[in-house]
């Protein structure tokens, strides 16, 4: 299934890291999500690792049970927004003192005006990094993942579960789920 | 226009480098075009480029004669400025005169002699043809009738065209509109001499103009406005008077506004009033009168104050008490003209006035008889009626004109022309007369023609080509005449033979061609005349039974005055002129009426309602302005528009006042000016094109002014007006501001000390003539914008004069203080800081720069502006064949090329003329000399012109500079100074003498 | 809290949001018709504007700025209620901004586009408006970053790049979602723009973390912005203009003439897109009670000003005020007070506030009332003059002001047309977020169609 | 350029190969320069506009060593430096001849520009925008009047046997000079 993917050809090397061959494993489709939430703890039981979980919605049943760390975009916003800040500052004291230009009997470098500059620039770093943070991290773990079995309707109204394993424990994988309440469960 | 005049054209004749006016070129998008470089044949040895050469000249823009000093870039004359050495204007110029350029350039001109053709339309000839053409006409109408007429000519041209006409039995007259022969009739009534005194404004001690527009159009406006400031004007000190100047008349004109008290006599009374001082002056024996004045008395009677008030409109006390201030100055000057001596008995008006000044002892001291005025020159109305007469008769066969507009001025006339067999014109305008003339040919410029003119005994004003012709096509007069008359030599020569008659009795033993060079680089030759005495003439007492006038004060009575800049009608081609609000209404582009508000409540007419005004002569159609400063039942209407031709800027543009005036001379020879009108209101409405705002200001600080014992009271250092400058809390702010300054002054191009440009603009000078806003018009290439964009408000006058009132209710006097109102370069700027691209900043040398080309438009800065004097260039008005194109063919040869002609979208605004002052630095680092304040103190185009002197220009730094010590003026203030702005201009405020009964 | 219906399921959601994107009918060309033809009048106007100059709209000494400013303000006012609804109210957690933060976003990006061709319509050479951008240049010439002009170049250059990033962002799993049920043109449209998005629990963690910074980052930036418009007056020593209330003042305007334009938007979008259960009475009481809340806080503020004008005693700025309420403009003053200050005290009414009509209506004034005030502030405050008495002026706008206007209204519109047949106008994701989760409990086919 | 002028070009050069230069038949003889003698070829190579006559300062300036002020004569006291009146070229060229055919054939140019009172419309190479002020006697005052002191902007004029633009002329290369030498950076100095 890439329905998802962006309809571009990645030429060779990007071919290769972003889009590799597919994952082993079983995808399970939920219909309800006590039922996604039941199976999930089930394979965490059976310690299962690397679960990928595809929801419709973020929901904050499936962040307790996954119990993943906090996403690390947090800190591109803030270096960031650091960055703007001293852009601004660089930016605008810089230009003030490269060609002294007296206005208004002010001070060349005058700092209250500049302040809105900074504050702006600040915003627009921040704003920017945290979108180039949430890019990145997520195309970092998808990355991570691999190619993994998805279903079209997870984006619509099903969750869905997928356990990356061999061939040999996939029955069993197969099994546990639909003992949850899997709607459907499907090898890749 | 036929000639393909363009510029590359005008610099081929010129043989001349470079040049041409510096333009803020295109939208700065693709390639510069090539540009030629065309060079000298032969170097001229008095033109360097880019070096402008000074030629001195004279006026002819009025009769006044002034000296003129032209400056000449690169062949084309760019600016007209006062010549010093003249002892008329000393230096100064009015408006008109800055405009002579616009003349000179005036894209309608006759580029070349025109015959009427067999199909009735003007064509183009040659001047071999025209002048044997004329030749043979002359010859032919010998005895039938040679009429020429000229305008008011005081030198050798006139003198050629005597010549000529006796030598083909012609004869000649001059015209003028407004010739004034009620002055000499007056004179010649009071004292048996016709002759036009000089006034010495100077030397009074207490003015009295008895409607007398001494500072827009009467005699010398320019002589006189400046000397009389020098009386008026108040100095320092507690022992520091001013004359006092009070003002008759029913309408407050330009010159009126300067008064300190206003007398509302009806029209037509002004005698009455003058006859009734003299009898105070006289009975209560208040100045020392000549003996003679004595046989007045009895006459005198019969005017005291109480038995002439009511028809005066002016209470007895009122004028017993200016006869005590007029006789106790010691020095009282009272002046009649204007509205007063166009009155059908002016000539007794005048000679009123005369009885007046007799017995207050100042004829011989303020009105001097000797170096007279060449007003006989002018001619008189009766003689241009006789002429209609034998026009209209059959009786002139052949008629010239040349600086005469009479088809204009007198509708008759215009009629009266078809009678006549074949006029010419020497008209280098296509105005009424030369477009009824079968032969036109057009003179040159007075910039580009030899000439000369004597306004007054002892003055011999010269007239030198300033430039070559700007239509080459075009014929000095004089020379056209010398052709046709079949003498040799060219005009000038004939110029130079009449100035060996000057050359024996001033050449003071120096050969002719010293005399001649010495003449021209001085404007002519100066010499004083010794006064002569006068005595009371027989007919004084006679004149003084007809002073009241001979008509009742109706329901409405016309007053029709000549407009300060377009005077009769001939400036109203000139769009500087044309655009240059009238000082007192300000109004552009277009006549008025100017009604009391309680006559139009009556008739129920508002601002820009058109009335029908109908006199026995004729009808007019004019759009009302409401003002207090017209008599209440007088409707003051100005002269100067209402052309049919004259080119672009004239023609079809308002109503010829002129229409209602009768076309009979009255008992002096001259025009009635004052008729009675019925006034009848129109559905038609115009948007009059005024750049009035608010006339009062409410007390806002723009315009203070002092009563004389005041500011006789101040004493240095004690500024009356600066208490709110700095408030206690801001103290703080000042001195992290002072903090600031200090670190700036170590940075890039600010480090070192520099010079503060600053102004001072003494309000007790100003009188509101507006002669510096044409010259900052002259100086800053700022375009003309036009009636339409007027009335937007988007004219981009960089100075302009502020009229605003004050009094006037609640019983008091009606006061008016006028401010030229120009970039106040504050030290503290708010409009530099707004600006996103530094196109608005402050110079090391303390100006607001305001650099065009880096300019993007945003106009924040003129938001920003408490003085709104930054204006914006809404569209391109340099953009050949535009719409709005200021400066059409060959207009656009006057800019002048230190200066950027500004694009659209594009914020400009004074900059106190920071080429002339880049242009003073260059000359001294050259000499490696300092600036001297001297250089510096009229450095400015307004400073420069303003014939009162109000404006000093200097170093603000410099501790002995004249501006600064005005700035240091008890009187100095700062306009709006409690925002903070500190700007570099102090005005000191106006002065006024008391009007009431406090004298 | 929203209360859908019954029958309103994840699917449901999907299925109704998704059926807005269908091929659109006569009335949609019909509007989009009528913005592409103001829009052409718009540009004409502009042409004509670029070839003469500045002069042929209204201008005159010393109203330097009018209809283009005014319009500017007005646009960018209109920007504020977008991020307001997406941004604060996220971080407020109000459940009802699910169904029209999408929207009201959607405006605040076209609004700030076409907020942002005013500056550049209103210089006077426009083909160097680029020199206030601080890039290396030959002559070593840098803006000057005292102007507030510049402030506003960077508060809208930011908000205009932070909200189309928040408005992208948040599209980017409802675009998946209807990747995923459409087919065709559209499909292949989605999947571009849908950047992949598969809704796995990482990219949930990510996304959901960045969103709730910047909606954090969006708060102040949105605050900051017209608080820097308002400064564009504030800091300029007119009457009328130099005022401290100016920030708190502009922003609480701003944010009252956005939530009006949201409802003038939401009623004709709801109504022809069927959204009556995902959009509910419920929300649009909620923007009425915004609108009340910011309507009197403007209407306070108008308090403030005539009061500081008459009890600070400063004669020009009560010179300011009286020429204000009684010169020649008063018509348009009173305009104003009686659009943005008293209409809305209607909405004290509940009946008022739930009707639609009636929403609608009010809301109508209001944008009138709010373009008014910026004129009023603008033109008025620079007609009366109150320093320099002489240069009192009138104004009168022209075709070339009012054309160049109406082409603002078509190219808002123009692009509000598009995007909301292209794109999801609503939410899906967040509408589905507020639902009850399908549990085992309550399934979801039970209630399904 | 025309056929004939093509031609009278080609033998021109012929001649100019064997000239002799005009400073060595007499006066101050010129050390050092010499300017090139240069073939059709060359002349289509060279920098600059093609001017109405090819006259050549490296020949006037560089070999002859004419001080500039010689014909811009106002340089020194004018913003404007002062094209050289046809008099001027007149002056020298009443004499001198030339010393090949090409030569002759622009000096015969010249000549004809002098008898028929039609001054040659040279390319302007060196031009500012019109809102720059550029006065060049502050200039020379500062620099001197010799070649190489107009050759800070000009460069050396002395050997380019056409002229053309050396310096941009664009505010940035205007200012850095300014900077470099601490003299005045402000606007108005230029700009009004």
């Amino acid at each position: 299934m890439s329905e998802h993917r962006l309809p571009l050809r990645l030429p060779g090397p990007l071919h290769d890291l972003f889009r590799p061959p597919p994952t082993p494993g079983v995808l399970g489709v939920f219909a309800h999500l006590d039922a996604t939430v039941d199976a999930i703890q089930r394979l965490q039981a059976g310690a299962y690792q690397s679960l990928t979980v595809y929801s419709p919605v973020p929901r904050h049943e499936l962040e307790d049970v996954l119990a993943q760390p906090v996403s690390p975009v947090r800190m591109w916003t803030l270096i960031g927004g650091i960055a703007g800040c001293a852009f601004g500052a660089w930016l605008t004291l810089y230009m003030s003192y490269d060609w002294p230009i007296v206005v208004g009997g002010k001070p060349i470098g005058s700092i209250p005006p500049y302040v809105v500059i900074m504050f702006e620039m600040t915003v627009l770093f921040g704003a920017l990094s945290t979108i180039i943070g949430i890019l990145f991290n997520a195309a970092h773990a998808a990355r991570r993942l691999g190619t993994i079995a998805w279903d079209p309707r997870f984006t619509n109204d099903k969750f869905g579960v997928f356990v990356p394993c061999g061939a040999d424990k996939a029955g069993a994988v197969e099994k546990l789920l639909l003992g949850a309440g899997a709607e459907e469960v499907r090898r890749a | 226009m036929t000639d393909a005049m363009n510029r590359r054209r005008f610099l081929k004749i010129l043989g001349v480098t470079g040049g041409g006016a510096a333009a803020l070129s295109g939208c700065g998008i693709g390639p510069e075009p090539t540009q030629r470089l065309l060079p000298y044949l032969v170097a001229p040895d008095d033109q360097i480029p880019g070096v402008a050469t000074w030629y001195a000249t004279t006026c002819r823009e009025c009769a006044a004669g002034c000296g003129l000093r032209a400056r000449v870039r690169e062949g084309r004359a760019v600016k007209l400025e006062g010549n010093p050495d003249s002892p008329v204007n000393r230096g100064r110029l009015c408006a008109r005169g800055q405009a002579g350029l616009q003349g000179l350039y005036n894209p309608d001109r006759i580029t070349g002699p025109r015959l009427r053709g067999a199909n009735g339309q003007l064509a183009e000839t040659t001047w071999d043809k025209a002048i044997q053409l004329l030749a043979q006409k002359v010859a032919d109408a010998k005895g039938k009738g040679i009429v020429f007429v000229t305008g008011h000519e005081t030198g050798a041209f006139g003198d050629l065209v005597d010549e000529w006409m006796r030598a083909v039995g012609g004869r000649r007259i001059a015209f003028e509109s407004f010739a004034l022969e009620a002055l000499r009739e007056g004179n010649r009534l009071a004292f048996g001499t016709a002759a036009v005194p000089h006034y010495d404004f100077a030397a009074a001690k207490y003015i009295v103009s008895f409607g007398a527009d001494f500072m827009e159009t009467w005699l010398s406006p320019v002589e006189f406005q400046n000397a009389f400031t020098r009386a008026h004007a108040f100095a320092a000190g507690a022992d520091s008077s001013m004359a006092k100047y009070v003002y008759v008349g029913p309408r407050l004109s330009l010159t009126g506004l300067s008064a300190d008290e206003w007398i509302a006599a009806a029209p037509g009374t002004e005698g009455l009033l003058a006859l009734a001082m003299a009898q105070v002056i006289v009975s209560r024996r208040l100045a020392r009168s000549p003996a003679d004045a004595t046989r007045l008395g009895p006459s005198l009677a019969a005017h005291a104050p109480d038995k002439v008030a009511a028809q005066i409109g002016v209470d007895a006390k009122t004028i017993e008490r200016l006869a005590r201030e007029f006789a106790a100055s010691g020095g009282g000057l009272a002046v009649a003209g204007g509205v007063a001596a166009q009155a059908a008995n002016g000539a007794e008006i005048v000679a009123a006035v005369n009885i007046l000044n007799y017995v207050a002892g100042a004829v011989g001291r303020t009105v001097q008889f000797g170096p007279d005025l060449t007003q006989d020159a002018a001619g008189s109305y009766r003689q241009l009626a006789a002429l209609r007469g034998d026009m209209a008769g059959g009786k002139v066969a052949v008629l010239l004109v040349h600086g005469a507009n009479p088809a204009h001025a007198d509708a008759a006339f215009a009629q009266a022309l078809g009678k006549v067999l074949f006029k010419v014109s020497f008209s280098s305008d296509p105005d009424e007369t030369a477009r009824a003339a079968d032969l036109v040919l057009p003179d040159l410029h007075p910039l580009e023609q030899w000439n000369d003119a004597r306004p007054r005994a002892g003055v011999y004003a010269l007239q030198q080509p300033v430039m070559a012709p700007v239509f080459p096509g075009t014929m000095h007069a004089g020379d056209a005449i010398l052709r046709a008359a079949g003498r040799t030599g060219t005009f000038k020569d004939y110029l130079q033979t009449a100035w060996r008659d000057v050359h024996r009795r001033h050449g003071g033993g120096k050969s002719f061609e010293e005399f001649w060079t010495a003449a021209l680089a001085h404007g002519g030759v100066y010499t004083e005349i010794a006064t002569r005495s006068v005595r009371l003439g027989p007919g004084a007492i006679a004149a003084m039974g007809e002073a009241a006038p001979p008509f009742a004060e109706g329901d409405a009575t016309a007053v029709v005055f000549p407009h300060p800049a377009l005077h009769d009608g001939r400036g109203a081609n000139k769009p500087w002129l044309q655009e240059l609000p009238d000082p007192v209404s300000k109004i552009t582009w277009h006549g008025w009426a100017e009604v009391h508000p309680e006559t139009a409540g009556k008739w129920g007419v508002v601002n820009g309602d058109v009335v029908l005004l109908k006199s026995e002569a004729g009808e007019v159609r004019a759009p009302v302005w409401i003002t207090p400063t017209v008599r209440p039942r007088v409707v003051a209407v100005p002269t100067g528009q209402g052309h049919v031709a004259y080119g672009r800027y004239a023609a079809g543009r308002s109503f010829n006042a002129f229409d209602l005036l009768p076309g009979e001379p009255n008992r002096a020879g001259g025009r009635t000016f004052v008729v009675a009108v019925k006034v009848t209101k129109t559905a038609e409405h115009v948007f009059l094109a005024t750049t009035e705002g608010n006339a009062r200001e409410h007390g806002h600080g723009i315009v203070n002014v002092l009563p004389l014992a005041q500011a006789q009271r101040l004493r240095p250092g004690k500024h009356v007006f600066e208490a709110e400058e700095t408030p206690a809390y801001a103290r703080g702010a000042e001195e992290g501001w002072a903090e600031a300054q200090r670190e700036m002054a170590a940075l890039g191009g600010y480090a070192g000390t520099h010079p503060r440009w600053a102004m001072a603009i003494d309000l007790s000078r100003c009188t509101g003539c507006s002669a510096c806003v044409t010259a900052c018009y002259a100086e800053n290439n700022l375009a003309t914008v036009g009636e339409e964009l007027v009335r937007r408000h988007r004219e981009m006058s960089w100075i302009r004069i502020e009229r605003y009132f004050t009094g006037g209710k609640d019983g008091e006097s009606l006061h008016a203080v006028t401010t030229p109102m120009l970039c106040q370069q504050c030290g503290n700027a708010p409009c530099e800081p707004v600006c996103p691209v530094f196109a608005a900043y402050h110079t090391p040398d303390g100006l607001n720069g305001q650099i065009y080309n880096r300019c993007i438009g945003t106009r924040y800065c003129s938001n920003n502006c408490p003085y709104k004097v930054r204006y914006f260039n809404w569209f391109n008005y340099a953009e050949p064949g535009g719409e709005f194109e200021a400066w059409p063919e060959p207009l656009q040869l006057l800019l002048n090329p230190d200066v950027t002609v500004r694009e659209k979208g594009v914020m400009e605004k004074c900059t106190f003329c920071v080429q002339r002052i880049r242009g003073k630095q260059n000359e001294a680092r050259l000499a490696d000399r300092r600036l001297d304040d001297a250089e510096l103190q009229f450095l400015p185009a307004c400073a420069q012109g303003c014939p009162s002197e109000a404006i000093v220009f200097g170093d603000l730094n410099d501790p002995r500079s004249r501006v600064r010590q005005l700035s240091d003026n008890p009187r100095g203030y700062h306009v709006l100074a409690g925002l903070n702005t500190r700007p570099a201009i102090a005005y000191l405020a106006k002065v006024t003498a008391p009007s009431g009964g406090a004298a | 809290m929203a209360q859908p219906s019954g029958r309103v399921t994840y699917d449901f959601v999907t299925r109704t949001i998704a059926r807005t994107l269908g091929n659109p009918g006569k009335g949609y060309f019909l509007l989009l018709g009528a913005a592409v033809t103001l829009l052409a009048i718009g540009i004409i106007c502009l042409l004509y504007l670029l070839r003469y100059g500045l002069g042929l709209a209204g201008y005159s000494h010393p109203v330097y700025w009018a209809v283009f400013i005014t319009c500017f303000v007005f646009w960018v006012g209109i920007a504020h209620s977008g991020t307001l609804i997406s941004a604060i109210l996220f971080l407020f957690r109000s459940g009802w901004r699910t169904a029209i933060y999408r929207t009201a976003e959607a405006m605040t990006v076209f609004a700030v586009m076409t907020a942002a061709l005013f500056p550049l319509i209103h210089i006077g050479r426009q083909w160097y408006f680029y020199w206030t951008l601080p890039y290396p240049n030959e002559r070593g010439l840098w803006p000057n970053f005292k102007s507030p002009l510049i402030w506003d170049e960077f508060a809208i250059g930011t908000y205009f790049t932070v909200s189309t990033v928040f408005l992208i962002l948040g599209l980017v799993p409802d675009i998946a979602a209807v990747r995923d049920v459409a087919s065709g043109w559209r499909k292949k449209l989605y999947q571009l723009t849908a950047l992949g998005w598969r809704g796995t629990n990482e990219e949930w963690r990510h996304f959901t973390r960045g969103y709730l910074y910047l909606a954090a980052l969006a708060t102040p930036l949105v605050l900051s912005v017209h608080s820097v418009v308002s400064w564009d007056f504030a800091m300029a020593i007119v009457p009328g203009w130099h005022a401290t209330i100016f920030a708190p003042y502009f922003v609480a305007g701003a944010i009252y003439s956005g939530c009006a334009m949201v409802i003038s938007l939401l009623v004709p979008i709801r109504k022809l897109f069927h959204l009556e259960e995902l959009i509910t009475a419920h929300h649009f009481e909620n923007l009425a009670k915004l609108c009340l809340l910011t309507g009197s806080i403007v209407g306070y503020a108008y308090l403030c000003e005539y009061f500081v004008a008459w009890f600070g005693g400063n004669a020009h700025e009560r010179a300011a005020f009286w020429y204000r309420a009684f010169g020649p403009f008063w018509w348009a003053t009173w305009t104003m007070i009686i659009c943005n200050a008293f209409l809305p005290q209607l909405l004290w009414f509940k009946k008022i506030r739930t009707n639609i009509t009636g929403l609608f209506v009010i809301s109508i004034f209001v944008n009138v009332g709010m373009w008014f005030e910026r004129f009023v502030i603008i033109v008025v405050s620079l007609a009366g003059e109150p320093f320099e008495r002489w240069s009192n002026a009138t104004y009168n706008p022209t075709w070339a002001d009012w054309g160049i206007m109406a082409g603002s209204f078509g190219w808002f519109f123009m692009w509000f047309l598009l995007f909301v047949k292209n794109f999801p106008a609503v939410s899906i994701t967040e509408v589905k977020e507020v639902l009850p989760p399908p549990t085992k409990g309550r399934p979801a086919e039970a209630h399904a169609r | 350029m025309t056929k004939g002028e093509w031609c009278m070009w080609g033998g021109g050069i012929a001649v100019l190969l064997l000239a002799r230069p005009v400073a060595a038949q007499g006066g101050p003889a010129a050390p050092g320069f010499r300017a090139p003698v240069l073939s059709q070829s060359d002349t289509g190579k060279l920098k600059g506009p093609r001017q109405p006559i090819f006259f050549r300062h490296d020949i006037h300036a560089g070999q002859d060593r004419i001080p500039c002020m010689y014909c811009h004569y106002s340089a020194a006291i004018s913003s404007e430096p002062g094209i050289p009146s046809v008099q001027t070229c007149i002056g020298c060229h009443q004499i001198i001849n030339g010393t090949t055919d090409s030569h002759r054939a622009e000096i015969t140019k010249i000549r004809s520009a002098w008898r028929d009172r039609s001054p040659p419309e040279w390319i302007r190479v060196y031009a500012v925008p019109d809102f720059v002020h550029f006065p060049h006697m502050r200039h020379i005052k500062v620099l001197g009047t010799d070649a190489a002191s107009c050759a800070n902007c000009h460069g050396e004029v002395a050997k380019q046997p056409r002229i053309y633009q050396v310096a941009t002329l664009k505010m940035g290369w205007c200012v850095r000079c300014h900077v470099q030498r601490k003299v005045t950076q402000d606007c108005t100095a230029c700009h009004f």
